[in-house]
């Protein structure tokens, strides 16, 4: 088989398991929607305990990182080395994991606390933002690996950045309707 | 040199990438799960002997047909042909060499067996007693078995489903050789393909569910509990989204592989192919609409349930077409009935019956009085076992000379198809009656009237089990005593048959270059055209 | 360049989200928060994924999980969006 | 079982005791013969193929027909057309499960694991059986105290789940005299088998006699007046009082406009979303200031509420 069409394999399957993910996170953002439109007054009053700025400054991150993903890819494809742009794009993640973790324990307090509705808001807050996590961790690992390899990736050969970069911007793709999910209900009430 | 005696050791069979081996670790793997299921289902058959509940506790019988529908369903029904016939076949069938992720592939069987672990651990720790749906609140708060273990174990599961739906589209999309068109695929290659689709599409709503399920269990908020303002009726949603689809998932398979083995031994082309493929996508995509219907009396609003009756009659279209179309592949053919043969066509009666009577369960005045009761067990076994196992066991045999390079006795296997008819129809037959009469499901005691038609029921399953020992034994039997199997015993067309049986380790000697479309057979002498020269 | 470009977008996108909530408008905060999320989803895939050089095979597969999802949705709310706002005439007067 | 051989169930024929029943038997034996006429013919033609066409048979099979258009778009189109006649038929037919007669006699049902609670409108209780008179319309409002059960009356052809956190209900009419067995249905845990009993018709005057013998207990909804006051309810929503709530002078069955702009008509599940979520559907015109009552009333004590809402005119 020519690499060209093993890169095509690659990228259709990669594609394909970003639409079973889709449908993995399915049934949270349901259940979000439903326990929402039940509880209108729970998510709004749980909402206000996020943390707006660190929310916003996460999400800015990890919109900085898809970009430093993409000139990773966009410098494999030319044939320069990949790994500056991919150190950069595994550091934004990690920062975004710490920030993350920090609300978390800030959180928590609150979350444990909390009752009826509001104890649902945070039941779907660590749920959803903890699977987005696990998925941003392995993102993370599949970007270590691409780094240690950069060296092995040229203009010929590169699928496999390309691949994990098209996971990588799923997982920001992902945090891009968390966000407002979480964070944003009616800001102007608090 | 064939793909079996690549090596002789247990380690080259664990660590092979080689598609047709995986499929032969599937086979192994799925008949021992399907042995154990049975044996739930023959314990829970000996206790409906009688109506009083004294063989077994009501724990126990509640813990019985758990495990018999958590086995039967997700470690041996859907991965059955999918993993076993579709890994082996579907790349010799278009000419591939391999599937698009052969590493991919023997992980996705380790991930099976390790999700089939977690569950028989369950087993070992005491059992569950949910029912293989689930539902809440009865999982979350109120049994008090290993669900969460359970639960474990069908979620991983899953994610072998996963990867083995990815890997089959990624092969038919990417590796069909030279002139295979998509409408020179053989049907078997449509229905996985489409198989496939469906478990990219559904598994993972499913994993997520019961990921919920585990988590409102541990920590006592969820968002299924209405004692918080949640909806149990939501889990039933998202469970069916997943477990309506997977019954076309088990029986999607199936009808490929009558459709294969029908035109195969009537010597003639498969009547109205393009129909045939349609329907296969038809079924796929509409099956995905109809989830609504388990749900008549849930307790869900009138009007869901008038929407999703209308789309479940709408499904019944293209599975009523698939069966006029093989029956009218038999006329004018020249009809052999080897053991394959008589597996499909029982395959096809058993399907017409389970699927016409599925027609009663989507009308929703009748499935008010059906719904959870014998009738709904019996209509989903005349399509599962019925239909599936059926077509599995047919597949087995028509392709066995090309797993293992030997032929099964014949006539055993004649025996065998028509004891399993017998057998099967004896069991769930019965079970319509009750059903109507009203005889609830998940019953451990049951009103003295239904003594008797319970008394054939279980009478049957006892031949059942004869029948289903049957090719365990002869098959074992052949591997080592049966006559060598020529390349292409049936005269078939497929690609699969052109490689030697067993096929070489990367199934081609050099790539096939395909010229015409499948089931090119002739009646008038033994004149067929294989889909390569 | 394109990548950059993309990237100012979507910072603007985001500020724009995170403005607009402090802008009372009911229900339409939250249709706005989710229109400019879906922008920006947008704009990832089509420019940082190369759905805009993708053939049409890479484009179904991007678009279905979405339309499964849709479809989740869609027909669980012929459930739950009938079952207390509009009961039937008769099943209760 | 433990129950005793329930009579007017003959075992070959199930006894159609509801109004729906014979619907629903018209309906079954309709499409029975309809599905039992195309799966003989398949089995026929298979069988008769089989045997024409066995290898060897000396019959013409020139021109194998492998593509035959209007055969194909007919028996495409034909069974669709059936399918929808068919559809709507049940359609009609399950509509009347869910349109009870105005003069309805409403039933509180509960259950609970493993049995069976049924409360009538003037306080008689009875626990896995339940009494109806012949001929009168009967609304049966379910719910229940732990997992989901489902109310199945095989010989009424009715069949409803009780829903943790809310009311289901279904209606008919019992129309002929005896006894008739009561199963759950839906999977509830350990004795699942024995949840069930029976479900005894009666001549109307005798069902009256049966209801007010031996009941000492107040009627619903005087239990459900006690329980108005003694919650505080009154305090609020009684006319006169200084707290801004809601009228509940006739509320049942009424429109209500709510606050987000939608409006619901002031049914059993209503009343009992009010009473226990009061936050969700708030009334237009006033605050969303009612404290839940979750977990302070039992099922019983909920029913006896809504009785009463329902007589306070």
């Amino acid at each position: 088989m020519s690499t060209a069409a093993r890169s095509d394999n690659a990228l259709f399957g990669m594609w394909a398991f970003l639409a079973t993910e889709v449908l993995f996170f399915g049934p949270l953002f349901f259940g979000y929607v439903h326990a929402r439109l039940a509880q209108p007054d729970a998510f709004v009053s749980g909402s206000h305990h996020m943390h707006i700025v660190l929310g916003t400054l996460n999400t800015a991150i990890l919109m900085t990182s898809s970009l430093t993903m993409a000139l990773a890819v966009g410098a494999a494809r030319k044939g320069g080395p990949p790994g500056r742009w991919l150190g950069l794009t595994a550091l934004f993640g990690l920062v975004f994991l710490g920030i993350k973790a920090a609300e978390w324990v800030m959180e928590f307090g609150e979350a444990a606390g909390a009752a009826g509705g509001e104890a649902r808001f945070y039941f779907l807050y660590y749920a959803m933002t903890g699977l987005h996590a696990v998925h941003l961790v392995i993102g993370l690992g599949v970007v270590a690996w691409l780094w240690r390899h950069a060296k092995r990736f040229d203009a010929a050969y590169h699928t496999p950045v390309e691949a994990g970069g098209l996971y990588w911007h799923f997982v920001d793709v992902v945090w891009l309707f968390l966000y407002p999910m979480f964070y944003l209900l009616e800001r102007y009430s608090a | 040199m064939s793909y079996l005696s690549e090596g002789y050791s247990l380690r080259s069979w664990l660590t092979t990438h080689d598609h047709k081996r995986i499929g032969v670790l599937y086979m192994v793997a799925i008949t021992a799960f399907f042995f154990l299921g049975g044996a739930a289902a023959a314990l829970m058959r000996l206790e409906l002997a009688t109506p009083a509940g004294d063989v077994v506790s009501a724990e126990t019988y509640n813990k019985l047909f758990t495990i018999h529908g958590v086995i039967m369903v997700w470690f041996f029904l859907i991965p059955s042909i999918p993993s076993v016939l579709g890994n082996f076949l579907v790349p010799l069938m278009i000419g591939a060499r391999d599937m698009a992720f052969p590493r991919l592939n023997l992980a996705s069987w380790y991930i099976y067996v390790l999700g089939g672990l977690f569950t028989v651990a369950a087993l070992v720790a005491g059992g569950v007693d949910t029912g293989w749906t689930f539902y809440t609140p009865y999982s979350t708060t109120f049994s008090d078995t290993n669900v969460i273990l359970v639960i474990v174990g069908v979620f991983v599961t899953g994610f072998s489903s996963i990867l083995t739906g990815l890997n089959i589209v990624v092969t038919v999309h990417k590796l069909r050789a030279p002139g295979l068109t998509w409408f020179r695929l053989p049907l078997f290659v449509w229905a996985n393909y489409a198989t496939s689709l469906i478990l990219l599409l559904a598994t993972p709503v499913l994993a997520m569910t019961l990921a919920l399920v585990a988590l409102e269990r541990l920590f006592h908020i969820g968002i299924f509990d209405p004692a918080l303002g949640g909806d149990p009726l939501l889990f039933q949603h998202l469970f069916w989204f997943y477990s309506h689809p997977a019954v076309y998932i088990m029986v999607l398979p199936a009808m490929g592989v009558a459709s294969e083995i029908i035109p195969c031994f009537a010597r003639r082309p498969v009547f109205g192919y393009r129909f045939m493929a349609y329907a296969i996508l038809g079924i796929a995509s509409l099956g995905f609409l109809v989830w609504g219907h388990h749900m008549f009396v849930s307790g869900q609003s009138m009007y869901a349930g008038i929407v999703f009756s209308m789309l479940s009659f709408l499904v019944a279209i293209p599975s009523a077409i698939k069966v006029f179309n093989w029956t009218a592949t038999l006329y004018k053919g020249s009809i052999v009935f080897g053991a394959p043969m008589l597996y499909a066509l029982g395959f096809v009666g058993l399907f017409t019956i389970g699927g016409l009577t599925g027609l009663f369960l989507a009308s929703l005045a009748l499935d008010v009085h059906l719904t959870d009761t014998y009738f709904v067990i019996a209509h989903f076994h005349y399509i599962m076992v019925g239909g599936s196992v059926m077509a599995y066991l047919g597949g087995i045999h028509f392709w066995w000379p090309k797993i293992c390079g030997r032929m099964y006795p014949e006539m055993l296997g004649r025996i065998a198809a028509l004891t399993i008819f017998f057998g099967f129809n004896l069991t769930f037959f019965p079970q319509y009656l009750l059903g109507w009469l009203g005889m609830p499901r998940r019953y451990h005691e049951y009103p003295p009237e239904f003594q008797l038609l319970n008394l054939f029921s279980s009478a049957g399953a006892a031949v059942l089990a004869v029948g289903y020992f049957l090719p365990l034994a002869y098959l074992g039997w052949s591997l080592f005593f049966g006559k060598t199997a020529s390349s292409n015993p049936w005269q078939a067309t497929g690609l699969e048959w052109q490689t030697a049986s067993p096929p070489p380790q990367h199934n081609f000697e050099q790539e096939p270059s395909v010229e015409r479309g499948p089931y090119q057979y002739s009646v008038r002498s033994n004149e067929y055209g294989s889909q390569v020269r | 360049m394109t990548y950059v470009l993309t990237w100012l977008a979507l910072m603007a996108l985001l500020a724009l989200t995170f403005g607009s909530s402090y802008l009372p408008m009911g229900a339409w905060n939250s249709v706005a928060n989710m229109a400019i999320s879906c922008a920006k989803a947008l704009l990832i895939a089509v420019f940082f994924m190369h759905l805009r050089q993708a053939g049409a095979l890479l484009r179904l597969a991007a678009c279905i999980g979405l339309l499964w999802l849709a479809l989740l949705f869609g027909l669980s709310w012929t459930d739950f969006g009938t079952r207390t706002s509009s009961p039937a005439p008769w099943s209760s007067r | 079982m433990a129950q005793p051989a329930v009579s007017g169930t003959a075992q070959w024929l199930l006894a159609a005791a509801s109004d729906i029943a014979a619907r629903v038997d018209v309906l079954f034996f309709s499409l029975l013969a309809l599905t039992g006429a195309v799966a003989i013919a398949i089995f026929v033609l298979m069988i008769v193929f089989s045997v024409r066409y066995r290898a060897g048979s000396r019959v013409d099979r020139s021109n194998p027909p492998t593509n035959v258009r209007w055969l194909e778009l007919g028996w495409t189109f034909t069974p669709l057309a059936i399918f929808l006649g068919i559809f709507v038929w049940a359609a009609v037919v399950y509509a009347r499960f869910y349109t009870p007669a105005p003069d309805a006699m409403a039933i509180f049902i509960v259950g609970k694991q493993w049995m069976w609670k049924a409360e009538h409108a003037n306080g008689r209780r009875e626990i896995d059986e339940l009494h109806l008179p012949a001929g009168q319309p009967v609304r049966l409002i379910l719910s229940t105290e732990d997992v989901i059960h489902s109310f199945f009356v095989p010989a009424f052809r009715i069949k409803q789940d009780a829903v943790p956190g809310r009311y289901t209900s279904i209606s008919f009419t019992p129309t002929r005299e005896g006894e008739y067995w009561l199963h759950c249905a839906e999977y509830c845990g350990t004795d699942h088998a024995r949840m069930g009993g029976r479900v005894v018709v009666m001549a109307p005057a005798a069902f009256a006699q049966w209801l007010e013998r031996g009941n000492s207990n107040p009627s619903l909804a005087a239990r459900g007046f006690e329980l108005f006051r003694r919650n505080g309810c009154s305090g609020c929503h009684a006319a006169g009082s200084s707290v801004h709530a809601p009228d509940l002078a006739g509320v049942y069955g009424r429109v209500v406009h709510l606050a987000d702009g939608r409006s619901v008509v002031a049914d059993e599940g209503y009343l009992r979303d009010s009473i226990l979520l009061p936050k969700r559907d708030v009334v237009a015109g006033y605050q969303p200031i009612m404290p839940s009552f979750q977990g302070q009333l039992d099922e019983g004590e909920l029913a006896a509420l809504i009785s009463f809402l329902k007589e306070n005119k």
